[in-house]
């Protein structure tokens, strides 16, 4: 390694008293790119917000030298001005604006009084094109799917002169296709001599992309190592400490009969007569984990909400629950009848920010503390939600911490935490391993074969196909709204699964 | 008939529902025909409904201004449409209008320091005024101070606090009253308010302290709950303004200036613009002695409703 | 196992530093007549009526709503109780009862056009600023509304025995002992590392302080003012309602993001509809103390007391973004 | 090749359905009267006040913040104005500058202490409704300062000359329909999809008639009164900003999404308080159309102001959460 172009040394930055970083330091040249791993919580964001500027100079410790200088950013603007761009882990597009618009927030063309909207159109065109995103320019970006949105992210990154990308989790929400289109933007990019750091919960895209493979375990810098001398057991074990026999652990599930049926779901888009679900039928059985594989839109995340009684269009769907017809109207009657989701968007439709992780978890199933006069029973409910705490492995200094300071995965367990609460019989999942690490995903499988054997149903909603396969009994697959396959688990190859989605017709 | 646009500043008050339904009576009776249109206590509202007056096309505005002085620039527009203008209880400065009809606001205030000052002639006064951005609730504590003011040289009398009630409220004059007493450790001989909502407020922070009935107080309006109390000896006087006579005489006045007859006026008072012809009523001093001839003899009251609550 | 959060020991310090400032600068202002137990008791009886509307306005606005009609329906619901007593003569229980009820339905009402029909409270509430404003003047006829019974008049002008009040104080001291004492203890058993023990007991220790120092300059005058009293306890209630219910929290969880917590199973239109009932209520008590203590119901009463109630709120720190700030009266977070 | 969204033509139905219903209903509430060209032209001209007003407050509730000043704050320039006219004879020119530069000093004021001081809106602003009316009581000592010259009549209570009028609306009606077709032009050389020639059309005749109908009415009163065609250059001005400007787009961002704005290299601090800034302007525009219509300056004028004003903005569609609906005036939309 030559003149490094970007040096973090000894970084250490603490939050009202816990160390969120203990020390981490990191090198990176052009052209290559150095992948930052850790289990949930040990600190790659906060390593990153660091280096972007979010947490100014002087709120952390430790230097930093970008093309040989000293970086001493007050904001995100200082640290762009030198070309270092960074793609958050949580979105940050506003959804009233459209795409082009959010591609070019504060960095608009034009003259001061004037916006040049032309070139503006015409350049947002080319990148949409790039990142191989079709929709127009002026769709607003909150009709978009959090997919879409994260491809919008990218292009808005691509579109500002860059030295150094920081991509923190792009591919949690992106399916096969989409990632393929990101690796390779990627690739493109590091021959371009632009350096990156990429951090992801996926070894295996960790592997192709990385020069560099960097580990990072509860705020202490582990080792950083040359890609090409790891393989993804190396790095798991690095991250977690100890080894785990295998990524998908297979059990063999004791199927009963069915417990829900659904009949005819169609759902119309709001404001609109395009059908998001078209005439979809399919039964759960009792002790089954049932996946549901498909490209992004073509309309999971809705028949889910059809299920749950959420979804915000017209829609209809004949539901029956052990051979009981049910009118599901709203989320309550769906949690009346045993059925809880974790949904897809967590931040929009999960979490209570500003609430404890702790609340959160009881929000629920509160009326099961309600004693005399209305009141909570605290005692009972700190007690079940320390216990789910533990239970799940939520890291988080105290139950009481607002859940927003957690990581993102910590949030989603907390999201999995409050289901598990309510006792259900279905549980929906809707992408439930999205930004968790591989230790935790472990446990959230394990976690999911536990509650299968006491007689829950699962349906989990996956772009993940190794997830899919490795989990579910069965698999059912869509394309554009309809159901298009369905599987069984033995034998089934992603190949199978690609084929279904993508192929036209029957 | 002749139109008649009625302009109120403020239709929630009991008293000013009165003088609409008089006035309304009286000139329907002489045949003409009357618009009303309350403010709700606001100046644009006001000139707002002036403007639609005009272009209703009405012959004469009787107007209650909210403020006498921001009227110039819209009654200048109805003086060019030939519309003439009489300024009912309060006076409209700045511009040229035709009538005054009003009762002498200066009097007011005269009365109702007289009647404390010959309960009381020495010991400690508390001034409570109105509204401070209502001008005639300055004119009132000009009459007051007209009679105070030689006692106050004299050293007969010590004036222990002087507020003022914003908006007129009650609630407003409770809180002073209050707070006066206890920084005068109830040391108060007599209060000078303004009139009877005020009064009463104030009258509520006596009673706490077991002082109504011992502290004189002076009051306006003659509204029915400060006959009661001056019935039950709590208030010690209010100021009648037989509403009536003002009605009355205004609606006859806007008759007459819509057919372009001649007036009879008994004074002129100025308005910076010109000395402005006026017809000027008496206020009556109302206390124990001359309720039953005056406020309940006119009708104003009735003397169920007085004495029996 | 796992730590708490520390942030209130400058809440704390900074609300002692406040509170010494004020009364430092009045009693410099007024020549020593600020601190005379009279003019104390004057204070706080003067404050009941906003704080009863703040105690309504703040659920509001932690459920991320606004209230604009209390004024007028606080003027409407007071002339409600001058007409109930002064011209139908009903006995004050009854009084007191149709005038709660009539807040009650009046809320709800804004409630349901807010939570059900999804108009913007903003829209709602103004409209109600102007109507019950007029309905108040159509029952009227503008005219004031008095003298009310002396019944009515203890609501806002009289004073709890001295005995009574001594003791009510000390009932608190006392419960709020026990309680930071009893939620240490479960705190314990949970694992949740406390707070230093010193500095909760500190805590508890100026909150028993302040309450007996103003019970001792309000014993010096006339022992606790009765509206004072209602306030006092209606704040518990509040607080209560707030930190212990399942109704209270779920209106946090409102104000934090309506979406995830109707998709937790929370029935948001049911609960908002109920936030603007209780307020309505709030509204209805704080009526009742402001007919008793002016003696009469009259048309202009209240006026712009939202900006009061509003304004109470957001010092008090509810941010009117929503349930940013969950506390009342962070002196009796426990 | 890509599709263009059509749910305005339904809002443009909607638009035409309300004001026929609106002119129906008046006109026979009030014989006929409703209708007459003096009573049209007296109409619009009575709103031109809450419209400028409301103006900039779109502008801050778009950046999702409120401003409960702009009552007070018309108040106070109202009395600064009526001072430097009637106390000082200052000339018109320079009492017109130095009102709007007071303005644009007392709206950064308030925006400063919103964006830098991170004081909640509600707070500051709150606080400035209570100090600018205090300033004026103080200035005026609560008396009406009265007359105003005739120069300063002419901003609030004079008419464009018949010819003048003619040609404003005349350049209007073909710039927008130059618009129209220039920017046709534009899409089509960018390969956007176009909306149909027929509705695009159809929309700029919509809003030609509706203007020639209003020139028609007014040139039978008097002509165009002067406030109105004032607070019609600050609606385009205002239209301007918003959708053509980085600064507009700026606004929407962060009342949008703060962080995700904070997050894109916006200057959110400096952004907003020039909204600050650009209101404080708007309401001395407004003051001085107010002031010209009283004729003089008064301590209780504006009172109440900022409701009316933020009721409009709210019922013409920009939600109170800030940054939801993007069209001032939805009908101008090109
Ligand atoms: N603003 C904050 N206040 C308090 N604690 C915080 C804050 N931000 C992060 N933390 C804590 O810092 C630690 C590191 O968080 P960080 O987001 O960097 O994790 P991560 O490695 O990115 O995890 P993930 O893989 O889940 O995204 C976590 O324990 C988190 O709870
Ligand atoms: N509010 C909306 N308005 C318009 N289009 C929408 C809206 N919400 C979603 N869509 C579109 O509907 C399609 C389906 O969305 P969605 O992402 O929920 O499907 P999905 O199958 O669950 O995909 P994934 O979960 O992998 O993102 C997408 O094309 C998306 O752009
Ligand atoms: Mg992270
Ligand atoms: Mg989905």
């Amino acid at each position: 390694m030559t003149q490094p172009l970007l040096e973090m040394r000894d970084i250490v930055k603490s939050f009202s008293g816990v160390r969120a970083l203990n020390g981490v330091s990191i090198k990176l040249a052009r052209g290559e790119a150095l992948s930052i791993c850790g289990e949930n919580g040990s600190g790659k964001s906060t390593l990153m917000k660091v280096l972007s500027g979010v947490w100014p100079y002087g709120s952390y410790e430790g230097d930093i030298f970008f093309e040989g200088q000293a970086v001493k950013a007050a904001g995100i603007r200082d640290t762009e001005a030198l070309g270092i761009v960074i793609i958050h882990q949580e979105l940050a597009l506003v959804k009233e604006l459209s795409v082009l618009e959010n591609i070019f927030l504060g960095n608009e063309l034009g003259s001061f009084a004037k916006l040049n909207d032309e070139d503006m159109y015409r350049r947002t065109r080319d990148l949409l094109k790039r990142v191989k995103l079709e929709v127009s320019p002026n769709t607003l970006v909150r009709d978009l799917g959090v997919g879409q949105q994260q491809l919008v992210e990218i292009a808005k990154a691509l579109n500002k002169n860059v030295k150094l990308l920081i991509l923190d989790e792009p591919t949690s929400s992106l399916t096969r296709n989409e990632i393929q289109i990101l690796l390779n933007i990627v690739h493109d990019l590091k021959d371009q001599g632009i350096a990156c750091i990429y951090i992801s919960h996926k070894l295996d895209e960790v592997l192709d992309l990385s020069t560099w493979v960097a580990v990072i375990r509860d705020g202490d810098h582990i080792d950083t190592r040359s890609a090409a001398e790891l393989t993804q057991n190396d790095i798991i074990s690095m991250m977690v400490g100890r080894e785990l026999e295998a990524l998908f652990p297979r059990e063999v599930h004791d199927i009963g009969e069915t417990v829900l049926r659904v009949k005819n779901a169609h759902a119309m888009q709001a404001g609109a007569s395009i059908p998001q679900v078209n005439d979809v039928s399919f039964e759960l059985k009792k002790g089954e984990i049932l996946g549901i594989s498909g490209l992004i839109g073509s309309g999971r995340t809705e028949l889910m909400q059809c299920i749950y009684g959420c979804y915000d269009g017209r829609y209809s769907a004949t539901i029956e629950m052990q051979g009981q017809s049910l009118t599901i109207r709203s989320q309550r009657d769906a949690l009346a009848a045993g059925i809880a989701m974790v949904p897809e968007d967590r931040k929009r439709h999960g979490i209570i920010p500003i609430m404890g992780v702790g609340r959160n978890i009881s929000l629920s199933v509160l009326d099961d503390y309600v004693t005399y006069l209305g009141a909570i029973d605290e005692n009972r409910e700190t007690q079940d939600t320390v216990d789910y705490i533990a239970r799940l492995k939520v890291k988080t200094a105290s139950p009481e911490l607002p859940i927003k300071n957690l990581s993102g995965g910590n949030q989603q367990k907390a999201i999995i935490a409050k289901c598990l609460l309510t006792n259900p019989k279905i549980l929906i999942l809707d992408e439930p391993t999205r930004g968790i690490d591989v230790g935790a995903k472990y446990e959230i499988y394990k976690l999911m074969h536990a509650l299968v054997k006491e007689g829950m149903s699962i349906i989990m909603v996956s772009s993940e196909l190794p997830e899919v396969i490795g989990i579910s009994d069965r698999v059912l697959v869509m394309h554009e709204g309809r159901l298009k396959g369905e599987f069984d688990h033995q034998g089934l190859t992603q190949e199978m699964i690609m084929n279904c989605a993508i192929k036209e017709g029957v | 008939g002749e139109k008649i646009g009625l302009l109120m500043s403020d239709l929630r008050l009991e008293r000013w529902q009165k003088d609409r339904d008089l006035f309304t009576e009286a000139a329907e009776a002489l045949g003409a025909k009357v618009y009303t249109q309350s403010a709700n206590g606001d100046v644009t509202t006001q000139i707002s409904q002036i403007e639609n007056m005009i272009s209703r096309g009405v012959d004469v505005l009787v107007i209650v201004p909210e403020n006498g002085e921001v009227l110039s620039n819209v009654l200048a527009e109805a003086k060019a449409e030939g519309i003439k203008v009489l300024a009912y209880d309060r006076l409209i400065k700045f511009a040229d209008i035709d009538l005054y009809v009003s009762f002498d606001n200066i009097r007011v205030g005269e009365m109702q320091a007289e009647a404390l000052l010959e309960r009381v002639p020495t010991g400690n006064y508390f001034l409570m005024g109105g509204s401070p951005t209502d001008n005639n609730a300055k004119m009132f504590r000009e009459g007051q101070m007209n009679v105070l003011q030689p006692a106050i040289d004299a050293k007969k009398i010590n004036i222990v606090g002087d507020q003022w009630a914003m908006g007129w409220s009650a609630e407003a004059a409770l809180n002073i009253m209050e707070n006066g007493l206890t920084a005068n450790n109830n040391k108060i001989d007599a209060v000078v308010a303004s009139n009877d909502a005020t009064a009463g407020g104030a009258i509520q922070a006596l009673e706490a302290q077991g002082l109504d009935g011992k502290v004189v107080i002076s009051g306006q309006d003659a509204d029915l709950a400060a006959m009661r109390r001056i019935v039950a000896g709590t208030q010690t006087m209010t100021v009648y303004k037989p509403i009536a006579s003002l009605a009355q005489t205004s609606a006859q006045m806007a008759v007459k200036l819509a057919k372009n007859e001649a007036i009879n006026v008994n004074g002129h008072v100025n308005n910076s613009t010109k000395d402005v012809d006026a017809v000027l009523l008496d206020p009556v001093a109302v206390s124990k002695e001359n309720l039953d001839s005056t406020v309940i003899a006119d009708g104003f009251h009735s003397r169920d409703d007085v004495y029996n609550p | 196992m796992f730590k708490t959060i520390k942030t209130s020991q400058l809440q704390l310090l900074a609300m002692i530093a406040a509170m010494t400032i004020i009364i430092v600068f009045f009693s410099i202002a007024t020549e020593g007549a600020f601190i005379t137990p009279r003019n104390i008791s004057n204070l706080i009886r003067q404050t009941a009526i906003v704080g009863v509307l703040a105690i309504g306005m703040v659920f509001v606005i932690i459920s991320a709503e606004i209230d604009l009609s209390v004024g007028s329906m606080m003027g409407l619901l007071g002339g409600v109780a001058a007409i109930l007593d002064v011209w139908l003569h009903l006995p004050i229980a009854l009084t007191i009862l149709v005038t709660v009820c009539s807040g009650l339905v009046l809320g709800l009402f804004n409630g349901w056009w807010v939570a059900y029909q999804r108009v913007p409270s903003f829209i709602v509430t103004l409209a109600g600023m102007l109507a019950f404003r007029g309905i108040l003047v159509g029952l009227t006829d503008g005219a004031t509304v008095a003298p009310t019974s002396s019944d009515l008049s203890i609501i806002g002008q009289s004073y709890i025995p001295s005995g009574w009040g001594v003791s009510v104080i000390g009932v608190l001291c006392l419960g709020l002992i026990a309680r930071v004492y009893s939620r240490r203890k479960s705190r314990q058993n949970h694992g949740i590392e406390n707070t230093t023990a010193k500095f909760e007991y500190a805590k508890a220790f100026v909150v028993v302080a302040v309450l007996l120092i103003l019970l001792i300059s309000l014993e010096n005058y006339r022992g606790i003012p009765t509206p004072i009293l209602i306030m006092g306890g209606l704040i518990l209630l509040a607080t209560y309602i707030a930190k212990r219910t399942a109704f209270g929290r779920r209106i946090y969880a409102i104000g934090g993001n309506i979406e995830a917590a109707r998709m937790s199973g929370v029935n948001v239109e049911w609960n908002k509809m109920w936030v603007f009932g209780f307020n309505g209520m709030m509204v209805a008590i704080a009526a009742l103390i402001l007919t008793s203590r002016l003696g009469a119901g009259t048309p202009s009463a209240g006026n712009m007391a939202e900006l009061d109630a509003i304004a109470a709120c957001v010092i008090g720190g509810t941010s009117l973004a929503g349930g940013l700030v969950r506390f009342l009266v962070p002196l009796w977070e426990p």
